[in-house]
């Protein structure tokens, strides 16, 4: 708390942290382009986003030093990112469950479709 | 002693911890923000993706996946000479400190110049946003709405890779001028913070994008 | 079924109706009860513990758990009531029963198409059988528009591009009021209907007749009918003043002043092409926000309208 | 008398250039008080055209299409640039750093930047109403705003501008409680108006950047068809509901959350009574503010979305009305046995309780699903927000205005005056808006221009209550400016206040404290600690003279 030097009490993380930090985004940059031209079908969506995650989670845990920071500030990050999910998933519930009663109410829609063709005279 | 620190504490905090604290908490806030604001873009890809999961497969196929792989590569270097920089600040080498940020400013001019010849070709062939999309031979409903999502994601993306570097000369200016030491270098982190989040960013664009459609 | 209606409540003239009031006024009750406690309770305690003369401390108790948890479950327990009843109702709202028939529903600005199975047609006039559930598939043709009858306490958005299902029954024969209640622009505020709920055996013939329409008639008489169903009226005045669009007293042959500079004789040909091509060529001084009447009108109505601007000219 | 001769914050430097660059929260929040209630006269003015345009079933003033802007712009101009900025940027920026004890907020030069930033907005607001205005309605709904003509672009843009300077603002108060305090101000000894500026900050954190990107696509759709939002491109116009009521819910909370503050303040302290239930009123902003997240979707119940979706959000809002009960509780509670003053500020505090009391019933009614698809649309909705909105957050602002006042400025206004107008104001208040929820469950769709003979007499009562509403507003205008020249000088605090910025002279100096003030007693310790003089005096002398000679100087 006494510190002379008000930066002091920063880490000075060692070089290798930051190089293996680095190495690991590039080999994993380089395994989910790999991943990709397999088919899994729905799952190569599930890979690419875990992998993005777990690098992610690298930049902001050591470039970002939130691994050695103030823990109130990984809160705030998770906070926005649960708000995030709350955006996505309540307007994807709308969006996906549209034609839960009506079969008419649901699917994409076609550009400049154009609805009732047979007109009455 | 409280000469020492008059030059860059501001008269209304009481040291410089607390200063340093807050400066941090607020960009911590404000990346907050540019969080929730690109949320909306995720939540406009989801959408139509669900609805014509088909069509983005067969558009993304006309991305180059090897130039988003660069890039990829390209800003994760960034991110990581900006930590660098960081670090050679608490240990007071301001002469490597400004290098490593130059460094940066150039791996982002080579995003730019990356994206620049991405989106020519794609202007070339029609493959643009909405009404302006003119390419036939995609197959699925509505294709112009993949290019739309493309080129606004991308978009927004890139001015802030450009704010971005703005921010970064800024504070390699003052690194040049030798106003920051192992005492006091927040700005530069805070314009790390800031340059992380865009890097952040790209790392979901990327797979979103350019792999699975 | 049917309630007369109250003081603020139109007459309730559709089975939904009765279930609507019926929520509305227990939360009515609730509420008022509750607001009396909250709100006279505290007026009481203004009056009750004025300040009198030199100040004193006050009781310094600032917690009473038994009571904050009774105020916080009370209400609880209501809302979780009102909850439940009004989505009970909502999803009887939207789940047409079975024997429904369906009446196509089409929006525009600033008017509403009915198509029925036979097709036969109305416009801003919905004709439906009373005691029959009647469900409505409907669309819009440029923005969004929203289809509400007050008395069937009924209510449901019109989307471009998409469809959207409602149902209702009407439990009493008479006319009732169709308004739009998504703003769609400058005639938003004309953009009205009528519902007429018939006996049976008159929706019939209705049906019947609306496949032979105009047969018999005079083209005038065909044309004067034309323009109210087809709503022109909304925005073409017969008197002589402007409304949105230009009036149609002595417009026929009449040299108009274009908003591009040009001026226009208006003959049959001008006519046609402003029925079915309403952004070509604008009166001077009026918006261009006239809908195309492509597909809604067919040739011999259109010759009835021409007939009867015709009779306008000369019946001065 | 104690402050005409020293120097405060007012006259601590002269010149246009002192105020226009400015570093000090508190001229930044008089900068603001001008602009704003500049923007609150326009948007009133615009109110009485509509009421007056309403008087008859066919045209009275203007046509259609004027009247199609009016409300538009009436909507646009109060939420936008009144209300959502009103009580944060006016009281919250002077009040907040007196109230915590700290010499400004954490980043004095963004605060600035937030009032530019504001008045470059409400320039491009300004801007699209010479240049072919707006009848979009405030919302924007597409497709209607892609299509129709008129400067939709500019206005839309001038909103997402404001959402800046909304940011700057919250981003300020967060980091100035979390980091700002007075040395022993701990979080639970911080005033409720703090906790209210919290909660509404962290909303403007999080809603704000969604309501940024939503303009942001509108721009992009109107201007290149990018086929999001527009049908004829393929997109769905229900996504921008969602869009935008995902920054509009919260928004309603951006607005009421500071006015609630505010009341808890004066109801403690015009009742001279600790107020209840303090955590539970103060937790309950914050649950308010997460929840708040959680129901956008009850604006959407006839448009066409998943019904399934509707039965969550429904559900969701019930959850999210029951803690703004419990504050209408513990702030009865806090009068019983109290020693209750019915001064203006207090008397506004009234008229709030039972506006919002009303405004939040009616909530419930339209929370519930099959009622709101009656009532949807309709003047019933139109009464409701006016009921939250102006009975919530105005009759908030107005307490907190009348309260604070004598800081602001270091002088009293006329308190009969102010009386007077506070009655009138409710009684036109509620013959305006009253008479609406009647003319809504009876069917009357809004943004009507003309409207069938039946809703008439209902019609003209409402125009007649909104002239009432105007005189107020007339008489408060003159009553206020005249204080500021011939107000009596304000002792330090002529409340009896325990919150510090009432131990700071009236009007502040310019550092806010001539010592850093150190906190021992609560904001609210009414039970042990009364105001004689300006100084406190304690129910029991023990150690307490030390603080007393810190705190009360």
């Amino acid at each position: 708390m006494t510190q002379h030097n008000p930066q002091s009490t920063n880490h000075v993380l060692p070089l290798k942290v930051y190089f293996a930090v680095g190495a690991a985004l590039f080999v994993l940059t380089a395994i989910t382009v790999g991943v990709s031209f397999i088919q899994f079908g729905a799952f190569n969506m599930v890979i690419a986003l875990l992998i993005a995650a777990v690098k992610a989670t690298l930049v902001a845990l050591f470039f970002m030093h939130l691994f050695y920071d103030n823990k109130f500030f990984g809160a705030i990050l998770s906070i926005s990112l649960l708000f995030v999910a709350v955006f996505i998933i309540l307007t994807m519930y709308d969006t996906e469950k549209r034609a839960a009663i009506y079969q008419e109410k649901g699917g994409p829609i076609q550009k400049e479709a154009v609805i009732y063709q047979e007109k009455a005279p | 002693m409280s000469n020492t620190q008059a030059a860059y504490l501001a008269h209304h905090f009481s040291d410089a911890e607390q200063q340093r604290e807050s400066a941090k908490l607020g960009m911590w806030i404000f990346l907050v923000t540019e969080i929730l604001l690109f949320s909306g873009l995720f939540v406009f890809y989801a959408v139509f993706r669900a609805w014509n999961p088909d069509m983005f497969i067969n558009a993304h196929r006309f991305l180059d996946v090897r130039l988003g792989a660069l890039n990829t590569i390209v800003l994760i270097s960034s991110s990581l000479t900006v930590a660098l920089a960081i670090r050679s600040l608490q240990l007071n080498d301001q002469k490597n400190a400004g290098r490593l940020l130059l460094t940066t400013i150039l791996l982002a001019s080579v995003f730019l110049v990356v994206k620049y010849f991405e989106y020519s070709h794609k202007i070339h062939l029609g493959l643009l946003p909405g009404k302006y999309f003119s390419f036939q031979g995609i197959e699925g409903t509505n294709p112009h709405v993949f290019f739309s999502v493309y080129f606004v994601i991308t978009g927004l993306h890139g001015l802030h890779v450009i704010a971005g570097m703005l921010v970064i000369s800024w504070v390699l200016l003052r690194t040049w001028q030798g106003e920051f030491s192992s005492e006091y270098y927040t700005p530069v982190e805070n314009a790390g913070l800031y340059w992380h989040l865009v890097d952040l960013i790209w790392i979901f664009v990327f797979p979103l994008l350019y792999l699975v459609g | 079924m049917n309630s007369p209606g109250s003081f603020y409540l139109p007459a309730a003239s559709s089975t939904m109706a009765p279930e609507v009031d019926a929520l509305l006024q227990f939360i009515v009750v609730a509420s008022s009860i509750l607001f009396a406690i909250v709100v006279f309770g505290s007026f009481y305690f203004a009056v009750r513990y004025r300040r009198r003369k030199g100040s004193t401390f006050t009781d310094g108790k600032d917690h009473n758990v038994r009571l904050e948890i009774v105020w916080t479950v009370i209400p609880s327990i209501l809302a979780f009531i009102v909850f439940f009843w009004g989505f009970n109702s909502y999803l009887k709202m939207n789940i047409a029963p079975a024997n429904a028939i369906e009446v196509k529903t089409t929006a525009q600005k600033w008017f509403w198409q009915f198509t029925y199975a036979n097709g036969a047609g109305s416009t801003n006039e919905l004709v439906v059988p009373v005691g029959v559930p009647v469900k409505l598939l409907m669309s819009s043709k440029d923005v969004i528009h929203s289809f509400y009858v007050p008395n069937f306490r009924m209510k449901m958005d019109v989307l471009p591009n998409r469809y959207s299902l409602t149902w209702f029954e009407a439990t009493q024969t008479g006319e009732y009021d169709l308004f739009c209640t998504e703003f769609c622009g400058t005639g938003h505020s004309s953009m009205l209907g009528k519902i007429k709920v018939v006996s049976d055996t008159e929706f019939r013939d209705f049906l019947n007749a609306g496949s032979a329409l105009g047969t018999g008639q005079a083209p005038e008489a065909f044309g004067a009918d034309l323009y109210k169903s087809k709503a022109c009226f909304t925005c073409h005045t017969t008197d002589g003043t402007p409304g949105t669009g230009p009036t149609f007293k002595g417009v026929f042959s009449r040299s108009e002043a274009m908003s591009d500079g040009s001026t226009q004789l208006v003959d049959e040909n001008y006519i046609r092409e402003s029925i079915l091509n309403p952004q070509a060529k604008i009166v001077s001084g009026f918006q261009p926000v006239m809908p195309t009447y492509q597909g809604i009108i067919n040739n011999t109505e259109i010759d009835a309208l021409v007939a009867y601007l015709k009779s306008l000219n000369t019946g001065q | 008398m104690n402050t005409s001769s020293e120097s405060n914050y007012l006259n601590a430097s002269r010149g246009w250039k002192s105020w226009l660059f400015t570093l000090d929260h508190k001229r930044i929040a008089i900068l603001y008080f001008f602009a704003i209630m500049f923007f609150f006269f326009v948007g009133g003015v615009l109110a009485l055209l509509i009421r007056t345009e309403l008087l008859s079933p066919k045209q009275v003033l203007v046509g259609a299409e004027t009247y199609n802007q009016l409300f538009t712009l009436h909507g646009a101009i109060m939420i936008f640039l009144f209300i959502i900025p009103g009580i944060p940027a006016i009281l919250g920026n002077f009040v907040l750093p007196l109230m915590i004890g700290a010499k400004d907020v954490a980043f004095p030069r963004l605060n600035l930047a937030s009032w530019y930033v504001y008045m470059l907005g409400s320039l491009f607001a300004l801007y699209s109403i010479v240049t072919g205005s707006v009848d979009t309605g405030w919302t924007f709904y597409t497709p209607y705003s892609t299509t129709t003509s008129g400067s939709v672009i500019s206005m839309t843009l001038g909103v997402f501008i404001l959402g800046f300077s909304s940011i700057f603002t919250g981003l300020n108060f967060i980091v100035t409680i979390h980091k700002l305090r007075a040395p022993g101000m701990t979080w639970y000894k911080m005033p409720l108006f703090a906790w209210g500026a919290y909660a509404t900050s962290v909303i403007q954190i999080l809603a704000t950047p969604v309501l940024g990107i939503t303009m942001i696509l509108l721009i992009l759709e109107r201007a290149f068809g990018i086929g999001i939002f527009d049908p004829a491109m393929g997109g769905d116009p229900v996504l921008y509901q969602h869009f935008f009521w995902f920054y509009s819910h919260p928004a309603v909370y951006i607005m009421i959350l500071p006015a609630m503050g505010i009341i808890s303040e004066v109801i403690s302290v015009f009742s001279h009574k600790k107020i209840f239930g303090y955590k539970a009123i103060a937790f309950s902003s914050l649950g308010i503010a997460l929840v708040s997240f959680l129901v956008w979707g009850h604006h959407m119940f006839t448009s066409g979305q998943s019904e399934l979706a509707a039965m969550i959000f429904s559900f969701l809002t019930f959850l999210v009305g029951i803690p703004s009960g419990i504050k209408m509780f513990n702030w009865m509670a806090t009068m019983y046995k109290g020693s209750v003053s019915l001064e203006s500020p207090m008397l506004y505090a009234m008229s709030f309780l039972f506006l919002f009391g009303i405004g939040g019933f009616t909530g419930i009614m339209l929370g519930a699903l099959s009622v709101d698809v009656h009532l949807h649309d309709t003047y019933f909705v139109v009464a409701h927000f006016h009921y939250v909105m102006m009975g919530g957050t105005v009759m908030g602002f107005l307490a907190g205005l009348h309260y604070w006042w004598p800081k602001m400025w270091g002088r009293m206004y006329n308190e009969a005056w102010a009386r007077i107008t506070a009655v009138i104001i409710f009684i036109g208040f509620n013959l305006t808006f009253f008479t609406q929820f009647i003319l809504g469950t009876k069917g009357m769709p809004r943004r009507y221009y003309t409207y069938m003979d039946q809703y008439q007499p209902l019609h003209a009562f409402s125009s007649v209550g909104s002239y009432i509403i105007g005189l107020g507003f007339t008489i408060m205008a003159v009553y206020l400016i005249h204080s500021l020249f011939r107000g009596k000088a304000a002792v330090k605090n002529p409340w009896g206040a325990l919150t510090l910025e009432w131990t700071t002279s009236s009007p502040p100096v310019e550092h806010n404290f001539e010592l850093q003030p150190v906190v021992v007693d609560g904001p609210y310790d009414y039970d042990r600690i009364r105001i004689e003089n300006d100084q406190r005096i304690y129910k029991e002398v023990k150690m307490k003279s030390e603080t007393e000679t810190k705190v009360g100087l």
